[in-house]
């Protein structure tokens, strides 16, 4: 790191050089566009903490999101943040937000929402709340399932769809998509400078947040094949499919897994829900939504319907997600 | 009287005073039940106004003043209390002078904004325990200058109530329990503000 | 992990079921093998200790490697295990074997050419040794530049030239090549149990190997921009590079390390490589040959012409690389 | 006499059993200054060989053996050993006995392989500091028995004599100067390896 402070502004600057044919950089806020924006299309946006990347400057671009909205490190982007990237994206057809269920992101959307409204900026919001390891639906955190959700209502609004029915399938997606998360380390925050928590060698914090906020369980030490059954029981249950259901699975690592784990946790994870007669339409493995340089791995299933499928596959080209359709006919 | 420009000039003046001068206090206050960044974060915003407060109009006074606030000031309470700003700034569009009824009606809407975006209701522990009691006692009968003693009154009862609560939102929240025993920051800081409204009336 | 010992193949396993399109496993020998090979051409194939993933089942595929040979972690595959990948993807043509410079794998790679020399197929060797750490150019470790050595190689292969040229062509890619790496934190052997060596808060290990070996030297914490010049450097005065040429750039954590340290560093080699003057023809960021959780980076420079330019930007498709070429020509 | 697939057959069983024998010696050699996994790895190589040596032909036996040394002991001396087996085969294709002289070519070939695998040479403390006297004192001259009882001593010597080397080249070489003073396993086991040879002359 060189200055602290400006290591998210930096960070955006590396992304930006990698891709300068994808997205482009406002570096006064920390905007990451999509570059050669639709005027024709809803824009989606998104925005939270840093330390979670590639979220969410890696999914912005063609097909998926028109802006991600960096915040310093686990601290939510500020109002005018927000309110300057609805501003820089919108269009005719509205910005829609898809953000995570945490208090800051949502008072600051919120607020940024009603400074473009008098704008005459139409605004819609949809807060993601997938994590399964808290039992109250309201409180529960949004997770992974976010990202699922950017893309595939990202192909909506690239199909040109009206801001009510993209909002639809966001909530959709979230509304059927679980995870959750589990650390062998803890994670540091530069600022603060100490670890968000303690573990012994043989144990796993069960259900921790993206922030490494402590789990809901301290669990033993298990082989990766069983954590993958404790871990898709729980999202199995919570989403309740059974047998012969579609869904779309992510196995990830947490920042600091090493892929060799990712790996074997991800043979497993797929091993067993092969095993519950579950049909994977599609899976991710790697990192998508990390917490700094955390040990651990993150499970997310969606149970996906014809329409969410023909969306998930629809084309995107952003600096990770690079969707190319398979089609059964070729023309030359 | 009525409130012109010239008062809602006042009011933030006077606000950003009391709140520099208080800067020290409100960062300890917010060490004892949140991330200790009360007091600076909110001085620096405050700050920013100085320079920005040439408008005429009310609404435009309101909703720079807001604005900045939001984007010098980024914590939850900067964000909450510009918000209301604007929004105290818009419902008085093109009004160059406001009743005191207008103004109770002006209060309420910050509140509703504060409510619409944070969720909190009263008693639990934020500046909103100070803003109802204030508001609530704008009332039009009596001389204006009674009546906003009084609201001054019964926003510092309000402040110093928050002292017994339990924090049920926000980031004293993760106290729970612990956080009875120690007055709110928010709270503190939005009395200072207001307390100053008295001295800008001509 | 499950089984002690079983980890590489449930490793391997994770990722044949991840791209089966792209690869298959042999789980007798722990061989990852190009699906749909060519019979016409070079087969390539490479090999080492695992727990530098996604090196090198991560680039097996079309435009790139025929085989990749896993040993156990940090250990050489077995001189039966190469020969069972030689048998297996050789053609008329012959086999081409681009390893690092470790001596296990020299062995047994060299073992392994003699027994395949005894079946009548052609072999041929080249031994990458860019890592500029160490000054005697004989002892210097294999690193980055091999997987760049597989990339343009594997892209003249499948031109359908001869091995002879392919060989040629790999071994000219490891001249104009060098690599240099350091860590923050340690790696862990899982079979060793123990970390490879003790590093203060605020130290660096400079010049550090790929299985975690101690550095050259031990230098206090500088900043990233700083830590970029002092790496590039040292990589521009032993390739002798002046401003004006063109090179490739290689820039990666190693393991453990958060996006957003690898993002920041990126961006400041970019940004001192411009003010070099050198010409970037092309870069590569993330994570390509790892040591297992360590934090840390590597950078590498290829200086290339206009031979190595056109194979490297040739199609590929490996689960890592995917290279689209840019065509100036479009036809519907 | 002449060395026929017989007396090859003799020679490798002879050498299975030494190396099972002293399983725990070698690795205990390989702890002063290695890895620790010398006895366990090379005992079981030669283990799997027991199943194995059915063949007929000096070439075959002598490539199977090697093959399976190699699959099963995949540590370094396993590699050069079963590398060394299949380069004595291969130099011996269609033969059905050899002389002394040809055992000689053979043992040539096997250092030939092992020096050009490794990169060892003379005086870097490896099994090759037994092989090289034991070869060269393959002569024509006088009768068999003496000549293999004047190799296996000076091979013997040469195990010996790799006690006062520093070692420069494989793993023991990260030991330095404190590789000094200990055997080399490698240079053990070979000896073990060749000494059963007497006992095979029918
Ligand atoms: N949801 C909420 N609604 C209204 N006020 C709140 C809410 N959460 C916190 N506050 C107020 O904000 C104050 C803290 O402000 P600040 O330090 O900016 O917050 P933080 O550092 O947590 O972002 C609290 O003392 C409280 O009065
Ligand atoms: N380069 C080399 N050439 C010849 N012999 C070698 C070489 N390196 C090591 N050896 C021999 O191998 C023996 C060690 O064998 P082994 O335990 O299988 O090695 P490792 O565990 O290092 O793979 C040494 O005692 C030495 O005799
Ligand atoms: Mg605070
Ligand atoms: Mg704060
Ligand atoms: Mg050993
Ligand atoms: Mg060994």
């Amino acid at each position: 790191m060189n200055k602290p402070g400006e290591e998210v502004r930096e960070m955006l600057e590396g992304l930006v050089m990698a891709f300068p044919e994808l997205i482009e950089l406002d570096p006064k806020y920390n905007n990451i566009y999509r570059k050669y924006r639709k005027k024709d299309k809803v824009a989606i946006i998104t925005g939270g903490g840093s330390g979670h990347e590639p979220a969410y400057g890696g999914f912005v671009g063609y097909g998926m999101l028109d802006a991600a909205i960096a915040g310093a490190v686990f601290t939510s982007p500020s109002t005018m943040q927000i309110y300057q990237a609805m501003k820089t994206v919108a269009t005719e057809k509205g910005v829609l937000s898809v953000i995570m269920n945490y208090t800051g992101d949502k008072i600051n959307f919120k607020a940024a929402m009603k400074l473009a409204e008098d704008d005459s900026i139409k605004t819609e919001l949809v807060i993601s709340n997938d994590d399964v390891a808290l039992k109250d639906k309201q409180m529960r955190r949004g997770t992974t399932i976010t990202v699922l959700a950017h893309k595939i209502a990202g192909a909506a609004a690239e199909e040109g769809m009206e801001i009510a029915e993209v909002k639809r399938i966001a909530q959709k997606v979230i509304d059927n998509g679980r995870d959750i998360g589990v650390a062998l380390t803890p994670c540091s925050v530069p600022a603060a400078g100490k670890y968000s928590f303690e573990l012994k060698e043989d144990e796993i914090e069960f259900g921790i947040g993206i922030h490494g906020e402590p789990g809901v369980q301290r669990i033993k030490y298990v082989p990766s094949a069983e954590l993958a059954k404790i871990m898709v029981d729980k999202l199995v249950e919570d989403l309740n499919v059974k047998k012969g259901d579609e869904i779309i699975a992510v196995v990830q690592g947490t920042g600091g897994t090493p892929y060799m784990e990712k790996l074997v946790f991800y043979r497993d994870v797929m091993n067993y829900l092969n095993g519950l007669g579950l049909k994977t339409y599609a899976s991710w493995v790697g990192e998508f939504l990390t917490s700094i340089e955390m040990q651990g791995t993150r499970v997310a299933i969606l149970k996906v319907d014809e329409e969410m499928k023909r969306l998930f596959s629809a084309p995107a080209l952003t600096p990770v997600v690079k969707t190319i359709p398979m089609a059964s006919t070729v023309m030359s | 009287m009525n409130f012109d420009a010239e008062f809602f000039r006042c009011f933030l003046k006077h606000a950003s005073t009391e709140i520099q001068k208080n800067e020290r206090l409100l960062t300890d206050l917010d060490s004892e039940i949140g991330d200790s960044d009360f007091g600076v974060n909110i001085s620096r915003g405050f700050r920013a106004l100085d320079k920005d407060l040439n408008s005429n109009e009310i609404w435009k006074l309101l909703d720079e003043a807001g604005k900045t606030i939001m984007e010098e000031a980024s914590g939850t309470f900067g964000t909450l209390f510009g918000s209301m700003l604007v929004a105290m700034g818009r419902i008085s569009k093109g009004k160059k002078e406001l009743t005191i009824n207008e103004l109770k009606r002006m209060f309420e809407e910050a509140i509703k904004t504060v409510e619409e975006l944070g969720g909190a209701k009263r008693g639990q522990k934020t500046f909103l325990d100070v803003l109802y009691p204030f508001t609530e006692n704008l009332e039009e009968k009596g001389q204006v200058e009674t009546v906003l003693n009084r609201a001054l009154k019964a926003a510092e009862e309000g402040m110093n109530s928050t002292k017994n609560m339990v924090a049920t939102i926000g980031r004293a929240s993760y106290y729970g329990e612990n956080s009875r025993g120690h007055l709110d920051p928010g709270a503190v800081a939005m009395y200072l503000i207001l307390k100053g409204i008295k001295d800008c009336l001509k």
